[in-house]
């Protein structure tokens, strides 16, 4: 097979740190090359070296058998590369077809920009992606999962040589996923060449051809996917081999906690469900379903219109995130970066920023109380981090997300809300999230985890929820849970299959 | 022994010319080489106060200090130099109290009040009548304005007008903060409103020759509604100004260059001379060889107007006709 | 259709709040309101929202310029001294631009390339330009910086700044003129789009291949440019600068015009036609404090208010939006 | 050794910046500075550094407050009425002190609680306080504000305004404990942390529990206090105030002087500590002018270039460390 991409002895480092080390990389013509590693691997920064995102400090890129100069995103664009980041880089005020063509706008006469053209264009890429989004909708409008659309799309419709998809599923459903992958496949036919970035082992073997592993800035290992299997890549990764096997064990549950009364608003419709003590309760459903609403709205981000929540057998005022707090509820939001991290603070002042606002009796820190506690934390939940002193940005995301995790902990808070808790988190790390979730079942702490993926569901949930549209289609208890099954009622199938079932019958 | 002259820095206008003719007084008594002086422009209230406080910190060798206070609020700073038993001479905006009055050499000020109370018996002179309208173009919002307001209601008073037919007849306009730009356009707005009403006798007093020209410039130009500006300037009586500008007086001697003298109202400045700071730093180096002075030094002002303009000696530049 | 109403209102308040203050002028003016008192308002409307025009375009990427008067005069007085040396009006308004564009790209070298925060740097040549033209002309010996009346070009340059066409002023369609351009650049071309995609989310827009440090060192030149043809307009109007007071504050109340005219002081949202709407909301403020005859001293309390109310009409607006 | 001097630099250049304007200074005055002539440095601090204090506490959330130095004034000369009215220090003190916190508040409710940008608000009441200042003393018919001497406090209260202890003014002692005060509650408070984390992350914070709102409105009701305090010190100092030019341009100074003291306009990010040295190299600059005899018109030319290289030498720290 003909090379399209070789990256040879790469070398980078940030303030000293070295997050690339002789790595390189052969991408052949026409395949789907995954690119795979723990957090913090040294993947994006790679990919972001070859798109001229940031400049390397030696190694050479050659395309199509040509040197690409360093650092220029202009050069890489000109020569076929395209590129969708790992995090969403859409223009909230520009409109979907001027997000598309950004940059390579249609002009005419003085320099004047070709509206309808470019908007049927847009339109006519989006219906061949099988996504329905208005061309000419602001993409501030748009939610999480149709601006990761538009971003694919951008990339797609550069008519690119080559597509790096940096984690590119995130935030989509299972039936967009499908669809990503058909256009995907469609393209490679046409001779399209892609790198692929995911954390998501069964998206890998469904889709790669070849694979690269990176491990601690490292080259690790490449080969072809028919040959290996997931347990090997997983153990390129981590450098030794480890067990995915099912962590659940059944454990006694306790009383009801936290009754869910017929709440409605924005989002959701007339939810009700309870939870007890030491269980954990998966929330699953499409994007947009709803299942993140409701969390919100437990934990007072968002107001309900009607119904009521008490937990503890009280019923406490929505609306304020301060009233849940009080009632011992806390939240590991979704999307970690924009919701979460803190990014000119410390470790510590990172991890305390809840608890201070809810002892407020003494104003004053405790600057040895709290550097012992966080440092307990910090064994307990395995992190990987350096002084406590520095900044939290300067940790891998898997590791920020336990610092995010020991913030609520330390608020004592005995229900914890946990939205979308291992979204870009790499297998080890997940893993860890796991044991850590079903550890903390056991001691009494009761856990409502919100996640687009099934399998992760079934490893850890007592029981699952399954919403559609804002409302609850289906109750599911551990044994039941099955991809299929919650597939039919998240896509409101299983309707179609009663109603059928019915006409039939 | 060194006197300390202290001003407003300012590039221009009034100001900008009490600071020249300071420098060049200081300049003199440098040549002369009795006395040394240094002058000191203030950028604005705090930096002038700063710079007294540091003068203070190291008196050796200070012997004397002429000040122009940058606003009403120096009259701590000015008790400092008295405790510090620093001879001094006030110039223009004069602040009393107990402690400076005690020690102060000399109070050197033009009449304020005298250019409202000059310009109000020129218009009475004019045939000014309580059935008139006067716009007052203010300075800005210190109090030389106010003493220029004051001095014009006081001589009403005297012709016998009550607080309420002085109230009725005189407008004010906004800050023009001494600015010909901003003149001009408070001039225009005023203008076009239903403020400026063409069935009675319009009289535009002024505080300054900037704003002045401000106007002279608007009626030059072509921004008034022409219908209006017809019966505008049948209504115009007359049109003061104060200070002693060279521009204006080139109005006033009809050589300017694109502006004609006026005639169908009476165009006048009052005069305000910047350079009477030399006569307060004079006072000054006076007291120090041991002269009695005058405490209470006030220039008189004087109408200036086309008859008499050639008497006057402007400051500022501007190229005749 | 209430939604429909809604829409217009999010996107053209600006026109309403300009109608608004516009009818209050013409109930306190009553029976005095010529039509010269109207164009008047687009005459007192042109120099600043010259001005205002560049602003908006720096706004618009998320910065700010409070240089802008200060550059005004500088300008002016660099134009003055050029125009009486070279007799010639049309050599005296490309200077007034290229100079205008000069300062601009000052500003924009040390925001855009060196990344320095737009507040201070253009603060800081906010105080250096100003007083490098009072020093100027106090080096010169003069009080004012004129043009020489007795050249053969000043009539013209004076007819220009002060004459009509049709009753609406030169100077006034010199600046709907510009403000024709920029609307139609920022929503027709690419450059306009990349404008908008930096105030947006200047990251994607690094990474979708918009050359950042340039286009944000552009909108300044073009604010530069914009401020010195106001320059221009103003010399020609007035024949005069005064560097001490001329364009004092400019900064300030151009951005009060961009912001009423319902520009976002956060980039990426916003129209450019707003900004003439805002401008004239802002002239008519004066114009109807002036009409009231009210205690001048109580003029910037009105001036403030205003301001809060139309901004606080925009929130409104934006809050019923985003629940 | 050069890792840790290069972090010394990046944490606390304010102080090497300060150290070499100050021996800029010392070069320059030579024989004529005394010891009166440094403590003056800290006097001359002391009221627009207290404010800065404030302001640096709202642009720690990244924010801005434009109206500091009309605050300044009205309340100036609402407690020297109130102080001609009771005559007593102390219910002097808390009345400017509380006044400039109502005046904070207003601005803090607006833009905390409303969403309103807070450059827009506060220019709105820079431009209405001052005007109030101004035709509340119009309409009492006076000139300046003034403490009346013939009070029995008046001298108590001028002592404390101009007196020393150990060679330093009082006045410059509250500057530097209210510095004190809120480097403390900076660094070691929960209150300290919210703000910092406010600027850095508000979605994050709010998420995180804390009451963004309240936390907004405080800075600012902070800063109102500050600005208070100052106000009292200014009466105690001078005894008088002039609503049209005191406190002219404080905004512009107060923001100056905590960017020269390191803290990052866009929020999150500096230190209280750098406020001191910021305040005092500002201070400086002017002395230095003076001290050079330099034509005054240059002043301000002098001063953006401090400005400028102050804020170039920061960012030139950055640089190096983001590559
Ligand atoms: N701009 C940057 N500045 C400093 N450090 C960086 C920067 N970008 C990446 N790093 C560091 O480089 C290392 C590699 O990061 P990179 O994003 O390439 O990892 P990754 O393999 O993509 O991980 P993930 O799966 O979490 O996306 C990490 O330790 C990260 O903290
Ligand atoms: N201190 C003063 N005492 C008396 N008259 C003054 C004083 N200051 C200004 N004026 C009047 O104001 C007019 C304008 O002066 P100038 O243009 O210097 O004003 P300014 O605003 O104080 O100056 P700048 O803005 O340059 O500091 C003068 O002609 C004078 O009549
Ligand atoms: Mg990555
Ligand atoms: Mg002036």
């Amino acid at each position: 097979m003909l090379e399209l991409l070789k990256m040879e002895h790469i070398q980078k480092s940030f303030f000293g740190v070295t997050v690339l080390d002789d790595v390189s990389l052969t991408i052949g013509q026409g395949e789907i090359h995954a690119l795979l590693g723990e957090n913090g691997a040294g993947k994006s920064t790679l990919m972001n070296i070859l798109s001229g995102v940031y400049s390397k400090d030696s190694g050479r890129v050659i395309f199509e058998e040509k040197e690409l100069p360093d650092g220029s995103i202009a050069a890489a664009e000109q020569a076929g590369i395209a590129f969708v980041h790992q995090e969403l880089n859409i223009f909230n005020d520009l409109r979907v077809y001027e997000n598309l063509f950004l940059g390579k706008e249609y002009t005419g006469f003085l320099g004047k920009l070709e509206k309808q053209k470019m908007i049927q264009e847009t339109e006519e890429l989006l219906d061949e992606m099988g996504v329905n989004i208005d061309a000419t909708e602001l993409a501030g409008h748009l939610d999480t999962g149709k601006k990761q659309l538009l971003e694919i799309a951008k990339a797609l419709h550069s008519k690119a040589k080559l597509i790096i998809l940096d984690e590119p599923t995130t935030a989509l459903n299972n039936d967009e996923i499908q669809h990503l992958f058909e256009l995907v496949r469609n393209l490679r036919e046409k001779g399209t060449t892609f790198i692929f970035i995911s954390h998501k082992m069964p998206e890998i073997f469904a889709l790669a051809d070849h694979y690269t592993v990176l491990r601690n800035a490292r080259y690790i290992a490449s080969g072809l996917i028919s040959e290996t299997t997931p347990e090997e890549v997983t153990s390129y990764m981590v450098g030794e081999s480890f067990s995915t096997q099912d962590v659940y064990e059944k454990r006694k549950l306790g009383d009801v906690i936290l009754k869910v009364d017929h709440i409605s608003g924005n989002g959701f419709r007339d939810v009700s469900f309870q939870v007890r003590k030491g269980e954990i309760l998966g929330l699953t459903g499409l994007q947009g379903a709803g299942c993140s609403d409701v969390m919100q709205a437990i934990f007072g981000q968002k107001k309900i219109e009607s119904g009521s929540i008490a937990a503890w057998g009280q019923e406490y005022k929505t609306g304020s995130i301060h009233q849940a707090m009080k009632h011992y509820v806390g939240m590991v939001a979704a999307n970690r970066k924009e919701n979460s991290v803190i990014p000119d603070m410390n470790l510590v002042e990172n991890m305390y920023i809840s608890r201070h606002t809810i002892d407020g009796k003494n104003p004053v820190i405790q600057k040895k109380q709290e550097l012992g506690r966080f440092l307990d934390y910090k064994e307990k939940l395995n992190m990987k981090a350096g002084d406590p002193k520095n900044l939290i940005i300067s940790l891998s995301g898997g590791n920020q997300q336990k610092v995010i995790l020991a913030r609520w902990l330390s608020t004592e808070a005995e229900l914890l809300l946990l939205d979308n808790p291992t979204q870009g988190i790499d297998v080890g790390a997940k893993e860890e999230i796991y044991r850590l979730i079903l550890k903390l079942a056991k001691q009494g702490k009761t856990i409502i985890i919100n996640t687009l993926e099934i399998p992760e569901i079934k490893k850890i949930a007592d029981r699952c929820i399954v919403f559609y549209h804002g409302k609850v289609m289906a109750d599911l208890e551990h044994s039941k849970i099955s991809e299929e099954k919650v597939m039919l009622y998240a896509t409101a199938a299983i309707e179609e299959q009663i109603k059928g079932e019915k006409e039939h019958g | 022994d060194e006197i300390a002259v202290m001003v407003p820095s300012a590039d221009h206008g009034w100001t900008g010319a009490v600071l020249s003719y300071a420098q060049e007084k200081v300049d003199e008594i440098n040549d002369e080489g009795t006395y040394s002086a240094k002058l000191y422009a203030a950028t604005d209230v705090e930096n002038q106060i700063q710079q007294v406080d540091d003068l203070l910190a190291n008196t050796d060798g200070l012997s004397g200090i002429v000040i122009l206070p940058y606003d009403n609020g120096l009259q701590s700073t000015l008790e400092k130099i008295a405790a510090a038993d620093i001879p001094f001479v006030q110039f223009d905006r004069c602040i009393n109290s107990d402690v400076i009055d005690a020690k102060v050499v000399a109070d050197v000020k033009g009449d304020n009040e005298g250019i409202g109370y000059e310009t109000a018996k020129r218009f009475i002179e004019d045939g000014l009548t309580k059935d008139d309208y006067v716009y007052e173009m203010i300075g800005d919002n210190s109090s030389v304005p106010e003493l220029r307001s004051a001095g014009f209601r006081k001589y009403l008073t005297e012709q016998g007008w009550s607080d309420e037919e002085i109230d009725a007849v005189v407008v004010k306009s906004a800050s023009t903060g001494w600015s010909r730009d901003k003149g001009k356009e408070l001039f225009e707005s005023w203008f076009s409103s239903a403020q400026c009403d063409t069935s009675k006798k319009i009289w535009i007093f002024t505080h300054d020759d900037e704003i002045a020209m401000g106007v002279l410039e608007s009626l030059n130009g072509a921004a008034l509604d022409e219908s209006k500006k017809a019966e505008f300037m049948d209504s115009l009586q007359a049109l003061s100004a104060s200070s002693g500008l060279a521009e204006i007086y080139a109005v006033l001697k009809d050589k300017h260059q694109t502006i004609a003298r006026p005639d169908s109202y009476d165009l006048f400045s009052v005069t305000y001379d910047p350079a009477m700071i030399k006569e307060a730093i004079d006072a000054m180096e006076k007291s120090l060889s041991g002269e009695e002075i005058e405490q209470n030094y006030v220039i008189p002002v004087s109408v200036v107007d086309a008859e008499n303009v050639e008497e006057f000696q402007p400051f500022g530049t501007y190229d005749e006709k | 259709m209430v939604k429909k109403l809604k829409s217009f209102w999010s996107q053209y308040n600006f026109i309403v709040i300009f109608l608004g203050i516009f009818l209050i002028y013409l109930a306190i003016n009553g029976s005095q309101t010529t039509w010269t008192s109207v164009t008047n308002i687009f005459l007192h409307s042109a120099i600043l929202g010259t001005i205002a025009l560049g602003m908006g375009m720096i706004i618009l990427t998320g910065d700010i310029d409070l240089s802008v008067g200060s550059s005004f005069v500088l300008a002016g007085g660099l134009t003055i001294l050029f125009f009486n040396k070279v007799n010639s009006i049309f050599l005296a308004l490309v200077m007034a631009v290229l100079l205008g564009a000069v300062f601009g790209l000052i500003n924009g070298i040390l925001v855009g390339k060196f990344r320095m925060p737009a507040f201070i740097v253009t603060l800081a040549t906010m105080l250096i330009y100003r007083s490098i033209s009072q020093y100027m002309m106090n080096e010169l010996g003069q009080t004012r910086y004129s043009v020489d009346a007795t050249l053969s070009k000043y009539q013209p340059l004076f007819q220009f700044g002060n004459g009509n066409f049709l009753t609406i002023s030169y100077i006034a369609l010199v600046f709907l003129a510009v403000a024709l351009l920029l609307i139609y650049v920022t929503t027709s071309t690419k450059y306009g789009k990349r404008v908008y995609a930096l105030g947006s989310n200047e990251k994607a827009a690094l990474l979708a291949g918009v050359n950042v440090v340039w286009t944000r060192i552009s909108v300044f030149v073009l604010c530069g440019a914009c401020t010195g043809l106001a320059t221009f307009l103003k010399i020609a109007k007035d024949t005069s600068f005064d560097p001490a007071t001329s364009g004092k504050n400019y900064e300030l109340y151009s951005i009060a015009a961009v912001v009423i005219g319902g520009i976002s002081m956060t980039g990426g949202r916003g129209k450019i036609l707003g900004i003439i709407f805002g401008t004239m909301s802002f002239t008519l403020i004066d114009k109807i404090i002036t009409a009231l005859g009210m205690n001048a001293l109580l003029n910037d309390t009105v001036k403030g208010v205003i301001l809060l109310l139309a901004v606080g009409l925009q929130m409104i607006q934006k809050k019923s939006k985003s629940e």
